[in-house]
């Protein structure tokens, strides 16, 4: 089937889970999600046979910087937020489920009982962004070395390690 | 016995000790150099082989632990012992074999066998896992080609009637080449030869990619130099045993020589050409096929010497 | 063997350290009694922190680094980068710089899956094989050499366009080269398809069906050889994908002999559409021009890898500097369908289902661990395909 | 006094021949500690038969206890450090380094990325660098015909390796 109807297809699917639904260009929809609704509308998506999961991305929203700087910085930790990009794609058509979690309970359900192979999506997402899958079959390290320290989130943005200018071999 | 000048001049110069492993260092340059220039590749200088060896001797010789200190390191002299003693009882170099006696070819078989039996106890002595496996690779496939490769050789012993190496180079020397009457013997030799040399496509003990270097991963220096000289001595004993069995025998160096470069083109020619059989598949070939050939090569042969006679 | 407590990992990489994924692998089996109940694999052995690299480097400066992440098909991450930050800035390259980019990725194209043939070759102790087909690899290094001046990491790419252009006797030499290569690939599929030791060692084994290759996301030649109809040059056609349409090529045999038939075939495939290229190379610029500061916005560009899709989702704040570049190789998703595929199976035919898959076998780390209730052993790679022999006899 | 001549002739004569040996036949092993691989297939590619060193005796081996010459490519990532050392120390003596590729050198386009130590002799003692990203075969080739000439006129100081071991305490 071609995208268009691929793309509306997936609009029906997601009716009754998406909070709100944006039709990027012609290619590409997104759907906003709450935690609680990603399983179910995964799962209707494997029951569609819509396509296949493509990739999981994070992407680490901190706390705008107005309020960050007036809270002092200190809980700009507790204010930001990761947003996480559920990718499935059907030929040239790409459905992205998009689900915000704040940093203080940063945790999603696993998707590993419907698709296997997601296992190594989400221990990368664990490890680079901190966001604790549920129910993931394996929660040891991906990528990162053995003696790397816990709670270290390389990808999230407040964490200045490593940047081009000093390599800073201490902090590590 | 008398131990004679010549015979230590033989134990150690001519045809045993010096001569051999020169010889034996110019066959694994030609077959490396044969191997390379069938794979398009300009391959290695005529010295290579010598030059690994010097090489090997110089360097530090380290035991790693929790290894028995004794056996790590007199296994690869016993290794090189029994191959140079195998020499003694061969037709070298066109030459009347040094020392011979009646049922010297099983000891020599049994000679070249203990060495590769000293590649897998000196595997099997380490902790590495990787020599681990490749010691049970190299005595499972021992096993393997060992009754193959002997009946292969029998054959032409019965009908020379005698379990001489001389007697049968003698017989074999004046009658029709064996490799024309008894190919089936001829092709399990060749095969059993490569083989008990873990050629490829059988050197699965081995196998670069999979266990770095088999029993060999933990030598270096000293111990990794001796194994290679036995292996290059074995394989100029082997190719002479076949030379003499199965190519109407060895009478004079020229003989010698040619009869062996020609076994080991052949030799060469079958290593480039085939991937390498896993070791199931190796034990599954040698069982099926070689060791029923080999056996029915033998009947072959005792039937006609029943009804010759 | 007795279980040794070795908690030593002696890690010893052999052959060529080959990570056509970003990381080499090491994998983990949990076994109950014979049948495998769990796998995990673990990477970071190469993670050198790329993405991260990314939001602090400029646009332009980010495309040396991606470049660098895997240096067999580098061009093909420049291309899906650039052609991501290209739809984000609203503009398009050239049709001419377009058909340069896709000469060039078919061309790299060919050359990883000679190397593919090689190192295959190679692991299955073919040596002969894998020193012939890297012989002729070197006929694609040298054209890839003369059109852009370096045998890897071409970088062909500028955001906006190409830096180099085409003329006519760089394309002769192509057509030249390619005719060399094109009967060269021949005699390789009869040598692939008739040699008895090479089909002894693929026929049959690591045997994925299409439903499980779809379900599970496996992608490129891996999914093509077991049926799934998946290739981004053709479901989403980029670059000059469009107008020089490519053929999908699948096999239903869904072993590693398939594998290797489906990506030779592919090889017929990349000559056909360069040639189709060379003949009818649209003329005009090479480059246009993009603004240093990309407008805010997230893209997501997907690219057909010598070894399966790649997945680029780029997010920018409107500065100089991405904000975010999330990239996911295709051999993720193969290590992925072997991890979720090796559930059920016995643990005797582990090596050959990982060996099957072949995504990226030499760089797989030698050690296997399996965790049989308490005792937990480290065997080696080969110790697993001693376990399968002695299990099987 | 007589033997310690001797000794001394003698013991040039055997300095001669051991040199001439690793001069002839420096056995390799290869390690990627964190490279994009570009290093790695060009090395590989120096096996093949266009540029194919075994001429040289050169002799890509398995197990770090055969070889005498480690190249090393890649920035050395955390998770590969100390596998890389312990890879060297596996070696015998006389052992030598070559770094190829300018991500050995100098961390080259990673340098700066959080997982990444930089260069590869901040780990171990380099004897022969080899720049460029990828360097060519023919490069590769000269830089172990560098390392060879090194030897040809001397035994590099043997300082160098107690400064790895010096390091590795601290």
């Amino acid at each position: 089937m071609d995208s268009q109807t691929a793309l509306q297809t997936a609009e029906k699917l997601l009716e009754p889970y998406g909070m709100e639904m944006i039709r990027q260009d012609d290619l590409r929809l997104d759907v906003l999600l709450s935690p609680d609704q990603l399983h179910e509308a995964v799962k209707a998506l494997h029951d569609a046979r819509w396509g296949y999961l493509s990739a999981i991305a994070g992407v680490d929203h901190p706390a705008p910087c107005e309020d960050a700087v007036a809270s002092g910085g200190i809980d700009q930790e507790k204010k930001g937020q990761v947003e996480v990009l559920y990718v499935f794609c059907q030929g040239a058509a790409v459905l992205t489920l998009r689900v915000k979690v704040p940093y203080t309970r940063a945790e999603l359900p696993t998707v590993c009982d419907v698709i296997p192979s997601a296992t190594l999506y989400e221990r990368e997402l664990m490890e680079m962004f901190g966001v604790e899958i549920r129910g993931t079959p394996v929660k040891d390290r991906l990528l990162l070395p053995d003696e790397w320290p816990e709670g270290v989130y390389p990808l999230r943005k407040t964490t200045m390690i490593g940047t081009a200018c000093s390599s800073s071999k201490d902090e590590v | 016995m008398n131990m004679t000048l010549l015979s230590i001049l033989a134990l150690l110069v001519f045809p045993g000790g010096l001569f051999l492993l020169g010889y034996g260092l110019a066959y694994e340059y030609i077959d490396r150099k044969l191997v390379a220039r069938f794979q398009n590749r300009v391959g290695p200088r005529w010295f290579q082989p010598l030059a690994d060896v010097v090489k090997l001797l110089a360097k530090e010789e380290i035991v790693p632990h929790g290894v028995q200190w004794g056996l790590f390191i007199f296994l690869p002299v016993v290794a090189l012992a029994a191959a140079l003693t195998a020499a003694l009882y061969v037709p070298m170099a066109g030459q009347v074999p040094s020392y011979s006696f009646s049922g010297d070819l099983i000891v020599t078989i049994y000679l070249l066998s203990l060495l590769t039996i000293c590649m897998g106890l000196a595997g099997a002595n380490t902790i590495d896992r990787f020599s681990m496996v490749g010691a049970t690779r190299v005595l499972t496939q021992l096993f393997s080609y060992e009754a193959p490769f002997l009946l292969a050789l029998l054959s032409p012993a019965i009908m020379a009637r005698s379990w001489q190496i001389s007697e049968i180079n003698i017989y074999t020397h004046n009658n029709l080449w064996f490799v024309l009457t008894q190919p089936i013997g001829f092709l399990v030799a060749l095969v059993g030869l490569m083989g008990k040399l873990e050629l490829p496509p059988f050197d699965a003990p081995e196998a670069e990619t999979e266990i770095v270097s088999g029993p060999l991963t933990e030598y270096s220096g000293r111990g990794l130099a001796l194994f290679r000289l036995g292996k290059d001595v074995e394989l100029v004993i082997g190719l002479t045993l076949v030379a003499a069995f199965y190519l109407g025998g060895i009478a004079n160096p020229l003989e010698f020589v040619l009869k062996t470069l020609g076994l080991l083109v052949v030799v060469a020619g079958l290593q480039s050409l085939f991937a390498r059989l896993r070791i199931d598949q190796t034990v599954g070939l040698w069982w099926r096929l070689g060791a029923l050939l080999g056996l029915a090569q033998f009947l072959f042969v005792i039937f006609w010497r029943l009804v010759l006679k | 063997m007795e279980a040794q407590k070795s908690g030593e990992k002696f890690v010893v990489p052999i052959g060529p350290q080959h990570p056509a994924l970003k990381e080499p692998g090491h994998f983990e089996f949990t076994v109950d009694g014979e049948i495998v109940t769990g796998a995990s694999v673990r990477l970071g052995y190469v993670h050198r922190g790329i993405e991260k690299g990314t939001e602090d480097r400029t646009w332009t400066q980010n495309i040396y680094l991606l470049e660098r992440i895997c240096g067999i098909c580098s061009h093909v991450h420049a291309t899906a980068y650039v052609l991501g930050v290209e739809k984000l800035a609203g503009v398009s390259a050239p049709p001419r710089a377009q058909a340069i980019r896709t000469v060039t990725a078919e061309l790299e194209r060919i050359h990883s899956h000679l190397l593919w043939l090689g190192v295959a070759a190679h692991e299955g102790g073919f040596d002969t094989l894998f020193m012939y087909s890297w012989r002729d690899r070197e006929t694609v290094m040298d054209l890839l050499e003369l059109i852009s001046g370096n045998r890897v990491h071409y970088s062909a790419n500028v955001l906006g366009g190409v830096k180099f252009d085409l003329d006519v006797d760089k394309m002769d030499a192509i057509r030249r080269g390619l005719d060399f290569l094109e009967e060269r690939t021949h005699h390789y599929m009869k040598v692939v398809t008739t040699d008895e030791t090479f089909l002894a060692r693929t026929r049959g084994v690591g045997l994925m069906t299409r439903e499980q290759a779809e379900t599970l996301g496996a992608v490129g030649p891996t999914a093509r050889a077991s049926g799934v109809q998946r290739d981004i040059r053709i479901d989403a056609p980029y670059a000059a994908y469009p107008d020089f349409p490519v053929q999908l090529i699948t096999d239903s045999g869904g072993d590693l002999l398939a594998r290797f038939v489906v990506r030779l075939k592919e090889l017929f495939e990349c000559y056909r559409v360069i040639r189709a290229i060379l003949d009818q190379i649209p003329e005009g610029e090479l480059t246009t021009r993009v603004p240093r500061r990309i407008p805010a916005g997230e893209t997501i560009s997907r690219v057909e890898a010598p070894r399966g899709e790649l997945f680029y989702y780029i997010k920018s704040n409107g500065g100089e500097k991405p904000e975010r570049i999330k990239v996911r190789t295709p051999s993720l998703c193969n290590w992925g369908t072997v991890v979720s595929v090796a559930v059920g199976h016995k643990l005797a035919d582990m090596p050959m289902l990982l060996a099957g898959i072949d995504p990226c076998f030499s760089c797989n780390d030698r050690m296997v661990r399996v965790n049989r209730d308490q005792s937990s052993q480290l065997w080696s790679w080969e110790d697993l395909r001693q376990y399968g022999i002695k299990y099987y006899r | 006094m007589a033997n310690l001549k001797l000794d001394s002739n003698w013991q040039r004569i055997l300095e001669k021949i051991r040199t001439w040996a690793r001069v002839n036949s420096p056995w390799a092993i290869h390690f990627n500690s964190g490279s994009c691989n570009g290093c790695d297939i060009e090395i590989l590619a120096t096996l093949t038969p266009r540029y194919d060193v075994e001429r040289f005796g050169i002799k890509l081996q398995g197990s770090p206890r055969h070889a005498d010459v480690l190249i090393c490519t890649g920035p050395v990532t955390l998770q590969a450090r100390d596998r890389l050392i312990r890879i060297y120390e596996q070696m015998p003596e006389p052992k030598f380094v070559i770094a190829v590729g300018s991500c050995g050198l100098s961390g080259g386009v990673f340098h700066g990325c959080y997982n990444v130590v930089g260069s590869i002799d901040e780990v171990l003692p380099v004897n022969v660098y080899v720049p460029g990203c990828p360097p060519r075969p023919e490069a590769i080739i000269y830089g172990v015909v560098q390392l060879l000439n090194s030897l040809k006129s001397g035994v590099p100081k043997v300082e160098a390796v107690t400064a790895l071991a010096g390091k590795q305490e601290a």
